[in-house]
């Protein structure tokens, strides 16, 4: 058993910031991370940072911007958090040694990016989020935190009351991959939850490998619910055969999509008139999808998107990075052709629903980062819009699980402000099969001190590794692509009732599945069999409570497009949904959004580009 | 290996980029160079692709160390056969995961990002240190050998001890140190276009610990604080953020008994770098710098 | 800053001395075997010859000089190469006095060897 | 505890197939100059019978029937000794042509094209050796 004020799992972007803040704030912090820190995937993150830095630009513009691409499903408070601290924060990095790339006067560059309506990205090259995980972590080393790398974190200690509101959060389970031990980590001022994206729910995905959402499905099974998870960023540039993410850097700085037939076609077919490249993402992934579909794609696969005419000198300068990676996971040469790219889940605008300053329903519980869901993103994230998220909110949450008193929260959390029941009845039943198995791991045991629940925890866990060692059953492989695949092919830019519930019901038989996996590697070292079997299951709640959210929804909003309704409808739907597990019986329920900001309300506007 | 010259034009072109940038041309002119050689790489590989795409059905046969100290049939090493099938673009990692997905889920090795940032895949492929997520298959030569990164203890499979990297990176200070912060909170700490320019290539480093494994040195000296450290330390040495007295901090780190002094420019770091950061070239500017700052007071 | 003055690290002191000798033996060596070999063909070696040769002032300077750099440099890269392999410890400090203590030998004994060609009585 | 997969020297290097010029070349120095070190003690030890020899008379010295003359004309004598001088020959050229490019990569000169400069110094090393056959066995026969 280890013991610590403050435990941090995750170790990237946000799970950094947010052990520094805590350290600053003067809490005993250690992160437990499953990747050691520098290689958590903010390291991939090419293209930058908002930050209303200059005097021509306003903290006011960039909150208006990041709230105009919600599609006005951001809640106003966390927006305004966002935006207003985003440039301290941002120039912490730099007085932190970030080598950002500079001006002529030595300042920080800043780049158009889509949908701001002022050049306030900025960026180091076309590695921001490398340069930015390193600088961050290079504080940490400085700092002397305790690291507990390779350790991964299967489960939060939770107390066991009925409602969920009442639960308190003592710690964490984690599985040392490196020896096979199981232990207890007890956290006495509050664990932050900051695993990162969950990309591995769908196959064609810009995430890491290691982006299985497992902090968002711990959570919801200890009770927390899960907030707007139907709500998936496509980016609309990725290398088609490995998800390989070309940075929206190359739009700002004048790329240009083509399609089969040479047509510039978002201004030829009209799907951004104004913006073109640079309008949301969404917007262009559509466009592209639309273009493919209807015959236009090259391969009937993908588009070309073309920086030729941008030049060899700028294109090293500012672009470099982006040849690399045409040239070593597609075989493109940026310089002389185009670089085929198609649309591939990227980003998780849902999440673990928390407040503006981390907190989550349960207590002493907190979560930041791409696994939160304050909200900022609402129905679509802005280009440049989660770095700042890290760094913003994941210092926020530091403070306060160290005790710094930082107001009162403006965004209510679980049921605890205005909510309602949803009325939608799904075809297939959602939630836990067949009782309380290995696989299951609802948070929470009868006692309430801390030494007991998280000794309950431990053995829990303990038991379920055994099983998962002793029995003989079903690789794990296979139930994760089945899943993959159903989402891929039902759940993905366009979404129609049929093919939803057909995902929810091939879910459940995946779920089923799961009942009898089992790991075949025995060994107690570095056991990746039975830590991917575990994310499995973190794949198929998340996967589960997200098409129920997206069937639940008929509009289109931000990234979520209904084929029955393809228009907004604000009378409806202005507001977040949410799922809570229940103990195994979902239930779907919804709460307004907050528009009403300190700067302005933000009335809903047509969201044109 | 290619050992033409880069054609005239380009390296004229590159350099007039370059006093624009106020750029030193080196960098440049090698990149060119590295480019040139890549696109003839690819020629190639687009060659050989279509070459086996036509004899169908083509599998790739890889052989892989095995070993792990808790499985009984594991623990004296040995080298597992699998065959996979090919497909175009594939890379290392990808049969590795194949193999794993579809033969034997005890195969372990660490892979994350799948597109050389986490550093995580740094393994020993056909004798040479090789990050497996960015090595194509085309490039390589059958059977391949897939073994775990050399001078390094062998935890399991292809999964090595980083420990012993992590402490050496870590021993050179590797964070930015200075006392000349600007005085307003906002106010940026400025940096010359040059000077980032100057330390761009080292900041690229993903601590794979490649380098360190295809250095002899640092093979037999456990202390040589090894390529990638002390690229770290040029990082910070060469920023003029920092400051003069860091300045000399840094050098007298770097110049320790298991510093740059031990580096005897075997340029395997160099040429096994995934990030392709010039790291003889570092190491050996460090070693002029300690000499100078010496001298002058000598 | 009074540490500069001795922070010349033994390290990087036994480094440029090695890099000095080399550039030094570059010229050296080229002479001598250019001279021993094909100026003066190897099987007219003579023992007169080359008291002849030591009489005079500057090649016997140069000479002694030669093996003075020449002992250095070889000794020194001799030890570096085992320190590169790990060589630590006692180990080291008995190999790097048995070192140096070699080359006292070899020095002492070239100079007596030359002394006696140039007709020094000093051997 | 782990256990380390030793792969011992040997095969260490055999296996190490993608070993670059920069790394032959390390190798190469390092043999040619313990090599070189060697051969100073022994070319010492060699030359140190010129000490008794001085004590001999002048006739003998002329003669050339001194023990250090004997020693060398004896020694040129044979033909082992003369291939092995070639073979010091090459030794030493290389480790001074390496050793130049080994002082410029110092100075931070042709770091580019270090692999090239590796090439550059073997084939010197090999012409010049081979130019330099004649005279280094002539009179040998
Ligand atoms: C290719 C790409 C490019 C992007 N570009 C940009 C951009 O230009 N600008 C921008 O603003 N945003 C960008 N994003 C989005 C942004 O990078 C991510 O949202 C953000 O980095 C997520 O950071 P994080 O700290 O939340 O998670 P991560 O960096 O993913 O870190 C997750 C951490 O949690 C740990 N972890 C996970 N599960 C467990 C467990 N069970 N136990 C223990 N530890 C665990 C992991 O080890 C890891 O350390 C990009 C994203 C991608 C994929
Ligand atoms: C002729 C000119 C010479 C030049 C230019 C030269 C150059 C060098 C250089 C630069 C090194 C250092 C390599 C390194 O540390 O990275 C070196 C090492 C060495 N030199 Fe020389 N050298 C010369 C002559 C000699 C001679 C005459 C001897 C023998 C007495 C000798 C013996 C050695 C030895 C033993 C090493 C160490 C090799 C190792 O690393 O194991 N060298 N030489
Ligand atoms: S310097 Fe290059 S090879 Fe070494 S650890 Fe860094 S990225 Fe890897
Ligand atoms: S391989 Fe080693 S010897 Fe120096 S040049 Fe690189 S550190
Ligand atoms: S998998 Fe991340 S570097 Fe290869």
């Amino acid at each position: 058993m280890y013991e610590h004020d403050v435990v941090v799992v995750g170790a990237g972007g946000a799970g950094l910031r947010a052990a520094i803040a805590a350290q600053e704030a003067g809490a005993d912090v250690a992160i437990v991370s499953k990747l050691h820190p520098v290689r958590s995937h903010t390291g991939a993150a090419e293209g930058g940072i908002n930050a209303a830095l200059r005097d021509a630009d306003s903290w006011e513009d960039h909150a208006y911007d990041t709230m105009k691409g919600s599609d006005y499903l951001g809640d106003a408070p966390a927006v305004e958090a966002l935006c207003k601290e985003s440039p301290e924060e941002v120039i912490r990095l730099e007085h932190w040694g970030m080598p950002f790339s500079r001006e002529d006067d030595g300042r920080v560059s800043q780049r158009p990016f889509g949908g701001l309506s002022f050049p306030r990205t900025t960026y180091a090259g076309a590695e921001t989020g490398h340069q930015m995980l390193h600088t961050m972590y290079e504080q940490v080393v400085k700092r002397g935190v305790t690291v507990y790398d390779e350790w991964y974190v299967m489960d939060l200690a939770v107390t066991n009351e009925p409602d969920s509101a009442d639960r308190t959060c003592h710690g964490v389970v984690a599985y040392d991959i490196q020896t096979g031990e199981v232990s207890g980590f007890r956290a006495d001022n509050g664990v932050i939850l900051a695993t990162g994206g969950m990309g591995q729910v769908f196959d064609h995905t810009t995430n890491a490998v290691a982006n299985t959402g497992d902090g968002v499905a711990m959570a919801y099974r200890a009770g927390v619910p899960m907030e707007d998870m139907e709500f998936i960023q496509f980016h609309p540039t990725t290398l088609p055969s490995t998800g390989v993410l070309i940075s929206e850097g190359v739009r700002g700085e004048g790329g240009i999509l083509y399609n089969a037939e040479g047509e510039r076609f978002l201004f030829e077919h009209g799907y951004a008139n104004n913006d073109g490249e640079l309008a949301s993402r969404d917007v262009v992934s559509r466009a592209e999808l639309t273009e493919v579909n209807e015959g236009r794609g090259i391969e009937d696969e993908y588009v070309h998107l073309d920086m030729r005419h941008l030049g060899e000198e700028r294109i090293l300068d500012r672009l470099e990075n982006i040849l690399h990676l045409a040239e070593d996971f597609e075989g493109a040469d940026g310089l002389e052709e185009p670089m085929p790219v198609k649309p591939g889940q990227h980003y998780a605008m849902g999440g673990i629903e928390t407040n503006e300053h981390g907190e989550t329903a349960v207590d002493g519980l907190y979560a930041a980062g791409e696994c939160a869901c304050a909200s900022v993103h609402g129905a679509n994230r802005l280009g440049g819009n989660a770095l700042p998220e890290l760094i913003v909110f994941g210092k926020r949450a530091g403070y306060h699980a160290a005790g710094r008193d930082l107001g009162k929260a403006e965004i209510p959390t679980g049921k605890s402000g205005n909510w309602e029941p949803a009325d939608y009845e799904f075809e297939t039943t959602v939630g836990e099969t067949g009782g309380p198995g290995p696989a299951a791991a609802d948070g929470g045991a009868v006692a309430s001190d801390a030494e007991a629940v998280l000794g309950t925890a431990v053995e829990r866990a303990r038991d379920r590794v055994e099983t998962l060692l002793e029995r003989r059953g079903r690789n794990h492989a296979e139930i994760r692509s089945a899943v993959q695949e159903t989402m891929t092919a039902h759940v993905n830019v366009f979404r129609e009732e049929p093919g939803l519930e057909q995902a929810l019901s091939d879910l459940r038989e995946a779920r089923e599945g799961y009942t009898d996996v089992a790991v075949s590697d025995p060994s107690r070292t570095f056991n990746t069999d039975l830590i991917h079997t575990m994310e499995t299951r973190n794949i198929l709640d998340i996967a589960e409570a997200l098409t129920m959210g997206a069937l639940a929804r008929r509009e289109f909003r931000g990234a979520h497009w209904r084929k029955e309704r393809q228009e907004r409808d604000d009378e409806n739907w202005l507001k977040h949904t949410l799922v809570s597990w229940n103990g195994g019986e979902p239930e779907l329920w919804y709460k307004p959004a907050i528009l009403e900001g300190e700067a302005r309300t933000y009335e809903p506007k047509v969201r044109s580009y | 290996m290619s050992t033409q010259i880069p054609k005239e034009t380009e390296e004229t072109e590159g350099s007039k980029a370059d006093a624009e940038a106020g750029v030193p041309s080196k960098g440049d002119v090698r990149r060119a160079e590295k480019r040139r050689r890549a696109a003839e790489k690819r020629e190639e590989r687009r060659a050989e692709e279509a070459e086996r795409a036509a004899a169908a059905e083509h599998t790739i046969e890889l052989r892989v160390f095995r070993y792990d100290p808790d499985v009984e049939e594991k623990q004296e090493p040995r080298f597992d056969t699998y065959h996979v099938p090919f497909e175009k673009g594939m890379t290392v990692l990808d049969t590795l995961i194949y193999a794993r997905d579809t033969y034997d889920s005890s195969l372990t090795f660490r892979h994350s990002c799948r597109q050389a940032v986490c550093g995580s895949d740094a393994m020993f492929v056909n004798g040479g240190q090789k990050l497996a997520c960015k090595t194509q298959i085309v490039d390589l030569e059958e059977p391949i050998r897939i073994e775990p990164l050399p001078h390094a203890d062998v935890r399991k499979d292809l999964v090595v001890d980083m420990e012993h990297f992590y402490d050496q990176m870590e021993a050179v200070e590797p964070y930015f140190q200075t006392d000349e912060l600007p005085e307003g909170e906002l106010e940026e700490q400025r940096q010359s276009r040059e000077n980032r320019e100057k330390v761009k290539m080292s900041t690229r480093c993903i601590w794979c610990g490649a380098c360190m494994s295809s250095c002899n040195v640092a093979a037999g000296d456990n202390e040589y604080l090894g390529p990638a450290a002390i690229n770290k330390a040029y990082r910070f040495a060469m920023d003029e953020r920092e400051g003069e007295d860091v300045k000399q901090k840094r050098l007298e780190i770097i110049e320790q008994e298991h510093g740059v002094w031990r580096c005897q420019t075997q340029f395997s770091c160099t040429e096994v770098c995934p990030k392709d950061i010039p790291l003889t070239e570092h190491i050996q500017e460090l070693k002029r710098e300690a000499v100078k700052s010496n001298l002058k007071f000598w | 800053m009074a540490t500069r003055y001795s922070s010349f690290k033994q390290g990087g002191r036994l480094w440029l001395l090695q890099r000095i000798t080399a550039a030094f033996l570059l010229v050296v060596l080229a002479f001598h075997f250019f001279l021993l070999h094909f100026v003066n063909h190897a099987n007219e070696v003579s023992f007169l010859a080359s008291s002849a040769r030591m009489g005079t002032v500057s090649y016997y300077s140069l000479m002694v000089l030669f093996l003075l750099t020449a002992t250095f440099h070889g000794v020194n890269g001799v030890y570096n190469a085992l320190v590169n392999q790990g060589l630590s410890g006692r180990k080291r400090t008995v190999v790097k006095w048995t070192l140096v203590a070699a080359s006292a030998v070899l020095i002492v004994q070239g100079i007596r060897t030359a002394n006696a060609w140039a007709g020094i009585p000093l051997y | 505890m782990s256990q380390s997969y030793d792969r011992g020297l040997i095969e260490d290097f055999s296996r190490w197939r993608e070993f670059e010029a920069g790394m032959w070349a390390w190798i190469f120095h390092k043999f040619t100059g313990w090599v070189l070190i060697g051969y100073l003690f022994t070319h010492i030890a060699v030359l140190s019978t010129g000490i008794p020899a001085s004590g001999a008379e002048t006739a003998v010295l002329q003669a050339g029937t001194d023990v250090y003359t004997q020693t060398i004309v004896s020694l040129e004598q044979l033909l082992l000794v003369r291939i092995l001088e070639v073979g010091l020959l090459a030794v030493a050229v290389f480790h001074m042509l390496n050793g130049t490019r080994l002082l410029l990569v110092d100075l931070g000169v042709g770091l580019e094209s270090q692999d090239r400069s590796f090439y550059a110094s073997l084939v010197l090393t090999g012409a010049i050796t081979v130019a330099s056959v004649p005279t280094f066995v002539a009179g040998a026969f």
